[in-house]
């Protein structure tokens, strides 16, 4: 406790003394700060300096060992230095896939050699990764996958097409599940390999969506290759190493649609009143003033379930499969939340484009658009739903997946 | 009032199916909208409607018209729904069809109805001021007297369907001494009146109208509050069997890729989960069939009262925007990923949903004009 | 034309001569009227006179051949019969699964000797019938059937229970789907026979529901006879019958539900501004009337369909699976309509019997606990959903039924 | 505020399990019911909660309490909702006892709440006038004053739960001078009180209560409205951890028979439309919970406003009473036939769930309220 404090006043007093001025009270989040890599610029020297200095201390990474350039911070200390960067409103130094997936997963399953090769650029921000998994063809049959690699010399030859792939044109390398055993059943010809992208052969295409320009990407493997050497986990074992990982990312979706449904009644309400009037007393709709409760209470609901989740693993009891649960409330609860407020602004959320409409009512129109794929990327509803009726009620298999 | 089909009617059902799936579906819309045409819609085809006789559909023969009814023109627009096609059909022939056809002015009647037959003026109506649909006995717009019998309307209008490319705008306005609404016929070019487009997610065409003293002969005036309900019921029925074609298309598509596309080694369509809302959605969209069927044929009856037009264009309305909506929902989670990007069709039925919500009210709103109606 | 219009005026005065005054004005329909049977009484002299006189004329089964006793009236003419009894207001002169269910299926699959033996009964009221199909362990999967009929002599020996058979304690025959091959699998070893319930190993039990009594009854067969020319349809070949005969059912659940969800509105609204008030204008509770609202559209939409149904038909459209939309659609409309009901009714909508209670709001909560059953009784919703699945939508089969 | 159990609770919740299941789950209902028992629950039983302290969970020691909270209290209630346990703990111990232990007089709460604790006084309180829960503060029965300082109460009250066998009724009147609420301390047997029992659908002891002229000594108003308004959202929180039990024990007896049940050579719960619809209603529970633990943890911090207690009560009982309704008539529909016999328990479940909608107020009835507290 008392060697907690003593941290925290180091910390305090380094950040102080260190963190730049232009950077405080701009928070970022796991999505929002500097993503590294070859082809990142800054957005100021500010930002380049405050990256500088933290890589320093291994603070990109707290608790990653410092053997590979990591902070080697417990995870108590790990709270205390995120507490005192939340007190400054600092926005994280580095943000991206090769901090919150593929680094952790090589600290599980990769060899010595190649967390000494991986991490460090992870840890200084000059490798960006991206996750290639889904295919045109396996979206929730992932273990479909078609993308094959087949031996070469000293490595593989890759050929087919990834898609979903978030940033795959800012990436730099990427982590792949591909076929190295096209005899075998399914799960068990998979292996989980990490690629340079930087080669002829890789071809990335941005993905328009219903709601607009979007992160993902299809990313091409025309003869591509990877080393022997950076397939983690085993050959035809990537499954293993994949599933860790999804579940991983499942809890990480969990917490960013915890964020966003925040504040909903303060978001409907406001629309309400704009479109509704009157400035004060009972919303003139009855109906639409029950369903902002609806989204209120479901928000509340909501939170104290997470909340409640956390604290029960606290008090050490098991974490079971609740990020199925968070993913399908939180998902349905944003798309409510999102069809609520196109349905309150009215013609005002009907808008493209143009300087006909507020940009507030723009993005009104594109972020309900956009909702509808929550109920579907990072595992969709049905998947999580199979997963409840059979992990958590124990209900019997009907062939059915 | 028989719930079926007649020959005359399949025929001209089977031909409209005919007509807009030779033209390409949705990816007419998508070129139109990629290419930010200005004109919004085919005129192209617009002459060949024209030329079929649809554009005239429920007018009188003496007036260039086929002499047949709502009914029938729905048969068309529920066919032009499923490909959304956004050949201005409603806002021409039933939104300021409807208004001069039904409306007080031989004068008016005799000079537009025949050209809107022929195909040589596009015509709409503009009504709504608001973000939320609301009673349009709320106009603010003005008609003011300027003299020698003419007035001068001052006010905006939003929403109003091919707005920028009509060249008659039938616009609703106030009298300022009476206080009484008015349908006032203006030619699209009218001096003082400005159209601006506006890009809404449907990629349908629509503007908003500023008329900053549009000066028109006070014959110009076609009628009033009773005539706009009986219009605005009448394009609302006509909308609700637009939005039936385009359900009815969606959920085939969506059961096209559920046979089609399959997930650990079977189609997804045999899963019992998605068996069971298809099933459902089904079920939801026979009903709005039956319903925009009723709700057209009553208003062909002759001399149907308001009260009873009302009840069933919000009954289809309700309905049918409701179902939309979900329809849309449930065809873009089937069709997972792929649904999601701008490359597939099914996002254009999700776009086009929401604004048939929003267009003639949605369906909260039209449950409470029911029970308004109803007296209760 | 004129010879229907011949026949209406003939009809028409001969009902005017004949049918009890008293009668007139008391219109049943096919679950409400005299039953028949070695045990039914009459309610009135009447009553029993208004069935001599309509057997006589065969009219008790208006279209049946006249060799078995029938009216041998085409359907024109039968639909001019019913049209003057509607007129005057009349009661069928009998009603019961006989002339519904057994007669029509006889008639369709029965020998002549079977025709002979048990249509003349049936259109005099003599015999009344209930069936035998659902047991306890096959509610849907009705094939999985195990009352076992064992040859015997020139007979069976029955063993076995059934469940849901509506009125066995009032019935003196029972048509019932039993296992004559216990070797062959499911629905190839069925037979549908037909069996004399006055005889010694035949128990009935009525059954309590959660809405209180029922004509529900479960039968139990122990060493019970039934004759070889009894089986109807052939041996093991019973599928068949059974079928046909469920469909016919179906359709008719569906005409009793589109009359049971008539007039919703008025009964809700009425319900509305006794618990709300004022007894005019906008009712107080904005979501409560909106409810209502939805309840009237719904019935409105639904009695729109079942009349398009009709009107395709007289088209000469094909009939498909529509009993099954009619089915899942109407109790369940029913059902939304009797749970809004006692929401209105708040406290009042929530006793089970004595005299605190008004015998109408009594009637409320009974109702509502027995529609419960609808979405169950006659195929669950869940099988309708299959078929519409299956034979509507053209779904691939997923071994799920 | 901690939403999780610590090693006290945890003991008291396993406790509190075994002995309602030991007394023969629902069995015990049906017999009561079955028999038309005139007190509608046991009294042995009563004794022995008693005995283990729950009656006086909440109240301090030296009034013969335990001296825990809300939080402990629901969690015996939850226990209790799992099997349908008619005790009047909710009516005895959250609504009498919360109005004796927050209210104004001392000598009233050491008076009875001792006795209550002990097991020897039955308790509820009397407040619902209509058919349709509204404001309380609509109360119609009237305070009289009757002279040396005593008033004479009249009114009717309607649905008071274990009316007909309580040795004490709080009864909520209007002072007829003042025009303010008041409740007020009477024992079950004064005279001028008659209490007409109620056979309600879930068998539940319940009464009507008439006040003829009942004359109390005036230190027998023990509060005023603001009393009342604590008094029942700390009963409705009670009741919405009666309602978390019965819906999960609904849920289990439907997933029991999910997986024996076979129909098509498997078990139903292998279909799955079933487990997709079983997956959801798990979600709906586990939200249940956390919702009943924040609402029982904040009636246990002190001082809370009586606004935040208002809101979390409004929280937990939309969602519980809307949940347990689902909950049910899925439970119903997936067991078939058999779950449609009153042979079956789950029919109880069934019955209760909509007594419980209807006793402190509905889903709409409390979002209506959260919207009110919110000021919009």
């Amino acid at each position: 406790m008392s060697d907690l404090d003593g941290f925290r006043a180091e910390v305090r007093a380094w950040l102080e003394e260190h963190a730049p001025i232009s950077l405080r009270g701009r928070p970022g989040d796991i999505f929002h700060g500097h993503w590294g890599g070859r082809r990142g610029g800054f957005e100021s020297p500010d930002h380049e300096r405050w990256l500088r200095l933290m890589v320093e201390r291994g603070w990109t990474a707290p608790t990653w060992p410092t053997e590979y350039g990591g902070g080697g911070l417990s995870r108590a200390q790990d709270a205390v230095l995120q507490s005192e960067l939340r007190r400054l409103r600092l926005p994280p130094p580095l943000i991206g896939f090769g901090l919150v997936m593929i680094g952790p997963t090589l600290l599980e399953y990769g060899t010595e050699a190649q967390k000494r090769e991986h991490l460090p650029p992870i840890i200084r921000g000059e490798i960006r990764w991206c996750q290639g998994y889904s295919e045109p063809g396996s979206g929730s049959d992932l273990a479909s996958l078609q993308m094959r690699a087949e031996k070469n010399g000293d490595g593989y030859v890759l050929n087919g097409q990834k898609i979903w792939t978030s940033y795959a044109d800012e990436s730099d390398w990427i982590f792949c599940l591909v076929r190295t055993d096209p005899a075998a059943k399914k799960q068990s010809g998979i292996s989980f390999v990490l690629v340079d992208m930087d080669q002829p052969g890789v071809t990335t295409r941005p993905i328009k969506l219903i709601s607009g320009a979007s992160p993902f990407c299809e990313v091409f493997f025309d003869d591509v290759k990877a080393l022997a050497r950076d397939v983690v986990g085993g050959e035809n074992n990537g499954w293993t190493v994949a599933k860790a990982l999804l579940r991983h990312e499942r809890t990480m979706v969990g917490e960013v649609f915890a964020r966003s449904v925040m504040g909903a009644e303060a978001e409907l309400l406001g629309l309400a009143r704009e479109a509704l009037g009157p400035a004060e007393g009972t919303l003139a709709d009855p109906l639409l003033r029950d369903r902002i409760v609806q989204s209120a209470m479901d928000e509340r609901a909501f939170m104290l379930t997470i909340q409640r989740i956390q604290d029960a693993a606290k008090t050490g009891q098991p974490p079971g499969t609740e990020s199925s649960i968070l993913k399908v409330y939180g998902t349905e609860l944003n798309q409510r939340r999102r069809e609520l407020a196109v349905t309150l602004a009215g013609a005002d959320g009907l808008g493209w484009e143009g300087e006909s409409y507020a940009s507030g009512h723009l993005a009104l129109t594109r972020d309900w658009l956009r909702s509808r794929g929550n109920t579907i990327e990072g595992g969709t509803s049905e998947i999580q739903l199979n997963i409840i009726a059979k992990h958590v009620l124990g209900l019997p298999d009907g062939g059915a997946r | 009032m028989k719930l079926a089909l007649n020959e005359d009617q399949r025929l001209i059902k089977d031909s409209a199916a005919a007509v807009w799936k030779d033209r390409g579906a949705v990816e007419r819309l998508r070129k139109l909208r990629d290419a930010g045409d200005a004109t919004g819609f085919s005129r192209a085809l617009w002459d060949e409607l024209a030329g079929l006789g649809w554009l005239g559909l429920p007018f009188p023969e003496e007036l260039g018209g086929v002499g047949l009814g709502v009914t029938e023109l729905c048969l068309v627009l529920e066919e032009a729904g499923k490909t959304l096609a956004p050949e201005p059909l409603l806002a021409t022939t039933l939104l300021a069809g409807s208004a001069l056809l039904l409306g007080d002015s031989d004068a008016a009647r005799t000079t537009w109805l025949p050209r809107i037959s022929a195909g040589e003026v596009i015509a709409t109506v503009a009504w709504q001021e608001r973000a939320r649909r609301d009673e349009p006995l709320s106009c603010a717009a003005v008609a003011r007297s300027a003299g020698d019998g003419r007035v001068s309307l001052h006010g905006a209008k939003r929403e109003v369907l091919v707005g920028a490319q009509a060249e008659l705008i039938v616009v609703v306005a106030r009298d300022e001494a009476s206080g009484q609404l008015g349908l006032y016929a203006v030619p699209g070019d009218a001096e003082g009146l400005t159209a601006t487009p506006l890009v809404r997610v449907d990629a349908f065409p629509c503007a908003r109208i500023d008329l900053d003293g549009v000066v028109v002969a006070s014959d110009a005036r076609i009628g009033g509050a009773e005539l706009l309900a009986t219009v605005l019921d009448r394009a609302g029925i006509g909308l609700a069997a637009e939005a039936l074609g385009g359900m009815s298309a969606a959920f085939e598509m969506t059961l096209g890729w559920l046979r089609e596309r399959r997930q650990f080694g079977v189609p997804i369509g045999s899963f019992q989960a998605l068996q069971h809302r298809a099933a459902r959605l089904y079920i939801d969209i026979e009903l709005c069939r039956s319903v925009v069927m009723a709700a057209a044929r009553t208003a062909d009856q002759p001399g149907v009262p308001a009260a009873a037009l009302a009840q069933v264009a919000s009954l289809a309305l309700a309905r049918t925007t409701d179902t939309f909506l979900r329809v849309v929902d449930e065809a873009v989670q089937m069709h997972g990923g792929v649904g999601m990007t701008d490359e597939h069709d099914v996002g254009f039925y999700l776009k086009r949903a929401r604004v048939v919500a929003a267009t003639f009210g949605d369906a909260a709103w039209h449950r409470d004009r029911w029970a308004r109606l109803a007296g209760y």
